[in-house]
């Protein structure tokens, strides 16, 4: 690092650095010292997670759903769970860490978020024994299912976006339009009359 | 035909006769209206009420993971005002005395830093015009038409002018080692938010804002501080900014895989769709913006971006999209910036399919909806910047439709 | 020495030791803030409460023929947001139902006409950002430095972009008759508001507009009309426009006689001086804004502006107008509109006398106070554009001073 | 006009033109039909104005002035009123009508304008008579005292304006600067501590 220096700020304690750098990587990177089974988990997860995302994981009416849909990624609906879609163990444990449960977070120990982390697995059937103890010493043994199927942007290769010629500008559908579908037909629109329709499909996120 | 204008408006005096809005001195012309400071931070007419931010509560479980809608319909040029910037939080709005507020610096740098905002205040200061989509913008119209207004479908975009600290002068402050290639953004707000950025755009362009429109930033948008990362999808800015680690690998986090991967037909998943494609949408007339004064003179307008730059012609189609004319672009053309569109046409009154297309400085334009599914499917949720349609009937009413 | 940065942010720990706001978990980063849709239309940060456009209770007999000011001090950028714009009425401020307006044309025109708000949404739009300039801004000062800050120093000035009809389009409409060559604006409200404006101008840039900032016009600001005449004297930015008389003759009204001339020392007073100079300010350091931070880097930063179009170059000087040092200008440069500039220095911590200057594009250039008092002695009020001097003391205070 | 036309709007009726079309210029062009004396002006005045601009128009605490003042245009503090700076009579009609008595404009009758508009004439001692009576005939008669002193601009003739020289950059004073006056010595920013130091000097128009 050569760049222009202002000597502004000041050099952040150890204390400090370890206050705030919880982030966990793939390679294992960030893990914290600790364990936690998946019996210990389950006991954590009733009383800390449950409420919201369902004894199994299968999510409370909108709360996110946590296990199952392994398979549907390819359905019409997919199910996207840490079993059936997310690539890493590691998002799990520091996501738990630094964000669950939703309104207290930072609340649970790292050996709790150790013991949290393998219950999920267990809800997934990726482990499947109650005594299983995740640890910072096993944790980068242990892969998701889904890990390969993340592949990289490849919006730049899709046919449109080419940049081969320039877009059509007259005639450039045969007959006459069609309209196909109409959004009044499925009407979500929030503050028109017919609300009680009710609610719409999909999600932000 | 065009006499007096749209109903909704008009003071409906027939031909000939004295509109009595004129003849009459009305109050505001007598009496004295509210002094100066009445409202020390002025707030908008109570005739625009209407004119707010809105969600759609289904959508999510609880209001503090969830969204909300810029107004689009109702705006005009490329300036969002700060009060009408679409919100999208994972953990409700953090509220931060700015006396409070730490920058950390951290990981494979020279020194490891924090700065208070003072700190910050003291660096050489930018100001530019960027952009903010959500990669969910759109993303609820994948599997077909869905919510009835520009600001449902298209609502999850702003742009205003920043002013901040190029994210460089602070990595360059710390001193990033040679093996630094990422770095992670983290905000201080009750989802911890984090996202990896690659080292090369950090240096490029990513800016650490302190104000919007001139002002301290919004409490909604991260006040006192946040990133900038223009052009690429709005969860990378990541608000209530206190840490950046430079790291030799990406983190992975949960913002980057559960979420913001975008899930093809074929069950593989695009990671590090960053970009904002071309985009375009036409804002009036619109669901929310019906035509009320029957035919003759029309302005359609819209607003066109794209994450690659400058937007360098927007294409206008009443048709559907068979034919397309050139519709002028007006107002600032910043890289990275909302640009906004009119084409002025005299219409007969008759059923209308209006359609935008961006086309950017690059080359890159927008795909039909069918043109975007046939590549991608229905499941992508993100990065939705198919052409819309918009179907104008006799009446004015607008509706959302698909067209073949 | 700028560790920890200004005393005023600062969370005060001891040289190592670790800042409990970063080693224990904050409220903040651990229970939900508000949710979306807390505020539909969003407000600032509570901790921003001082950032509020501010009037001088002794300066008029009521609040409805007033002037409040923008707080300068504390904005950045060249945008101002719209709650901050700085009011200005002669009979408060008109409440006008937009579907109760009416916009009317008259006078050596072909054909007389009327318009509602529908009406005029209906011809082509254009998009512009422009500052507006009380004439009176900085006023109070032509006898020595009196108020301490800029905010009343020179806060009768903002800069918007604003969405409106070129004013020529509207005359075309009607027709103008050969011999028309003045073109009288008048308001809605209970000041009933008029100004002559040559034919000129108002067939060069003036704009009929109805958004600024990209929503509706503010109250304050002429909702749901107002006349944008670039670069000339806010005064002749009529609000709440409702009517536009074509004449071969200047009115003469009380605001281009009683008011806005500018009265010489030799009891001349000159008439129709609608250009705004170029004029500039630091806004930081100023009285508002001292600098707590001890010496080290400092960002100089102010605004300039120019009637006659864009600003080449801002020179500051940090002791009292011996020596000048160019600027850097940061941010659009659009003609007519704020610019922003910064010089960023290594302060000693010594008395500064902080002047800047501004010189527009066509060579013209800010005078020192008292070569403007030499040609026009002290009771013109207006059109005061003189180069202002803050003395920043090696406490970092700042103020208001005169020099030599 | 051989504009573009988008045959937008409507043409507006006599009637419609005639309620909002009330300017007056020097010309005596648009000055409507009538006649009012200074006795009545004076009648009027004190009923509907003096309580703001005191019984002689000499303006009641910050409220304004509308007589006296002649000859103190090079004072240190001029006194601008209708007599003094003013320099033409149709603007008090005109503004009168359109903007007075403040918090009740378009109140007065066309014939009450014209007598206050005489009444202010007399207070200013322009007329002396109170039974002179003015009237949309005689009005153009009357010519204001200061109406000469009115000039064009001239500020691009001004030294600093010539744009012969680019301004100095180093060395321009040949002595180190002296502060010469102070806000603080007449402070009078409002929210600061000696608020009840006074009122500063000076008006916004
Ligand atoms: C009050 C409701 C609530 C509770 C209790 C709760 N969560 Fe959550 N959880 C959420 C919400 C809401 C989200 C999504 C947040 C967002 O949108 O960023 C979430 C997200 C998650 C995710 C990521 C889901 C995905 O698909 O991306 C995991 C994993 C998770 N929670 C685990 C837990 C664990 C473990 C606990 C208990 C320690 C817990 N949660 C407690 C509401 C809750
Ligand atoms: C309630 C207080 C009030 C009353 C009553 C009032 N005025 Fe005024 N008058 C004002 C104010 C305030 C102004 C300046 C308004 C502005 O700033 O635009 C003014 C301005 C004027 C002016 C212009 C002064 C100048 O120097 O430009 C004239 C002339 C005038 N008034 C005449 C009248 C007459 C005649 C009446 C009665 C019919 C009247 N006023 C009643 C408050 C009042
Ligand atoms: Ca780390
Ligand atoms: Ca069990
Ligand atoms: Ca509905
Ligand atoms: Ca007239
Ligand atoms: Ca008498
Ligand atoms: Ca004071
Ligand atoms: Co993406
Ligand atoms: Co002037």
């Amino acid at each position: 690092g050569d760049g222009e220096k202002f000597g502004l700020g000041r050099t952040a304690t150890p204390d400090e650095v370890a206050a705030w750098d919880i982030d966990v990587r793939p390679d294992g990177k960030g893990l914290p010292e600790g364990h936690g089974t998946v019996a210990e988990g389950e006991v954590l997860f009733t009383d800390n997670c449950a409420a919201c995302h369902g004894d199994f994981g299968e999510g409370v009416g909108r709360w996110p759903v946590l296990a199952g849909g392994q398979g549907t990624l390819k359905d019409d609906r997919p199910e996207k769970t840490v079993g059936s879609y997310w690539p890493y163990l590691s998002t799990v444990y520091d996501y738990v860490r630094r964000a669950m449960p939703f309104g207290n977070a930072r609340s649970m120990t790292n050996d709790e978020v150790y013991a949290l982390t393998a219950y999920i697995l267990y809800l997934n059937d990726i482990v499947t024994d109650e005594d299983f103890e995740l640890s910072k010493e096993n944790f980068t043994s242990i892969h998701l299912p889904n890990e390969a199927n993340f592949i990289e942007d490849g919006r730049a290769e899709e046919p449109f976006n080419e940049r081969k010629a320039e877009p059509c500008m007259s005639n450039c559908k045969d007959s006459a339009v069609e309209i196909t579908m109409r959004a009044r037909i499925l009407d979500v629109t929030p503050g028109r009359a017919n609300d009680d329709e009710g609610a719409g499909a999909g999600s932000v996120d | 035909a065009a006499a007096f204008g749209g109903a909704a408006f008009s003071g409906a005096a027939g031909a000939g006769e004295s509109d009595p809005l004129i003849t009459e001195v009305q109050d505001w012309n007598r009496y004295l209206g509210a002094g100066v400071q009445a409202a020390p931070y002025g707030v908008p007419s109570a005739h625009e009420a209407h004119v707010v931010r809105r969600d759609v509560e289904w959508l999510t479980a609880s209001t503090e993971s969830s969204v909300n809608f810029t107004p689009l319909h109702a705006l005009d040029g490329i300036i969002t005002p700060n009060g009408l910037c679409f919100e999208r939080h994972h953990g409700g709005v953090a509220d931060i005395a700015p006396a409070d507020h730490r920058l950390m610096i951290n990981g494979l740098v020279d020194k490891p830093l924090v700065f208070t905002m003072a700190d910050l205040m003291r660096f050489p200061r930018e100001n530019r015009v960027y952009f903010l989509e959500c990669a969910a913008n759109s993303g609820m119209e994948w599997r077909g038409a869905q919510l009835n207004g520009c600001q449902y479908t298209h609502g999850m975009v702003h742009c205003v002018m920043y002013t901040g600290v190029p994210l460089k002068t602070l990595l360059d402050e710390a001193g990033i080692k040679t093996n630094g290639k990422w770095v992670l953004a983290e905000g201080a707000d009750a989802a911890g938010m984090t996202r990896s950025i690659p080292m090369e755009k950090a240096l490029d362009d990513c800016l650490v804002a302190f104000k919007m429109n001139g002002e301290a930033l919004r409490p909604e948008q991260g006040y006192p501080l946040r990133l900038c990362v223009p052009g690429w999808e709005g969860n990378m800015w990541v608000k209530w900014l206190r840490r950046l680690e430079v790291g030799d690998e990406p983190w992975q986090q949960r913002e980057e895989t559960s979420k913001y991967t975008d899930l093809l037909a074929n069950g593989k998943a695009r990671r590090f769709t960053w970009v904002m494609d071309p985009k375009s949408v036409i804002t009036s007339p619109s669901p929310q913006m019906p035509i009320a004064h029957g035919k003759g003179p029309l302005v359609v307008s819209g607003l066109a971006w794209s994450g690659n730059g400058r937007i360098k012609r927007v294409d206008v189609s009443i048709d559907g999209g068979r034919n397309w004319t050139t519709a002028r672009i007006d107002g600032p053309s910043f890289s990275k910036a909302l640009h906004r569109f009119y084409l002025d046409i005299d219409w007969d009154g008759s059923d209308l399919l209006l359609q935008s297309r961006a086309l950017d400085e690059h080359g890159f334009y927008q795909p039909t909806k069918n043109a975007l599914r046939a590549e991608r499917g229905e499941n992508s949720i993100y990065h939705n910047n198919s052409i819309q349609t918009w179907h104008v009937k006799e009446d004015g009413t607008v509706e959302n439709v698909e067209v073949s």
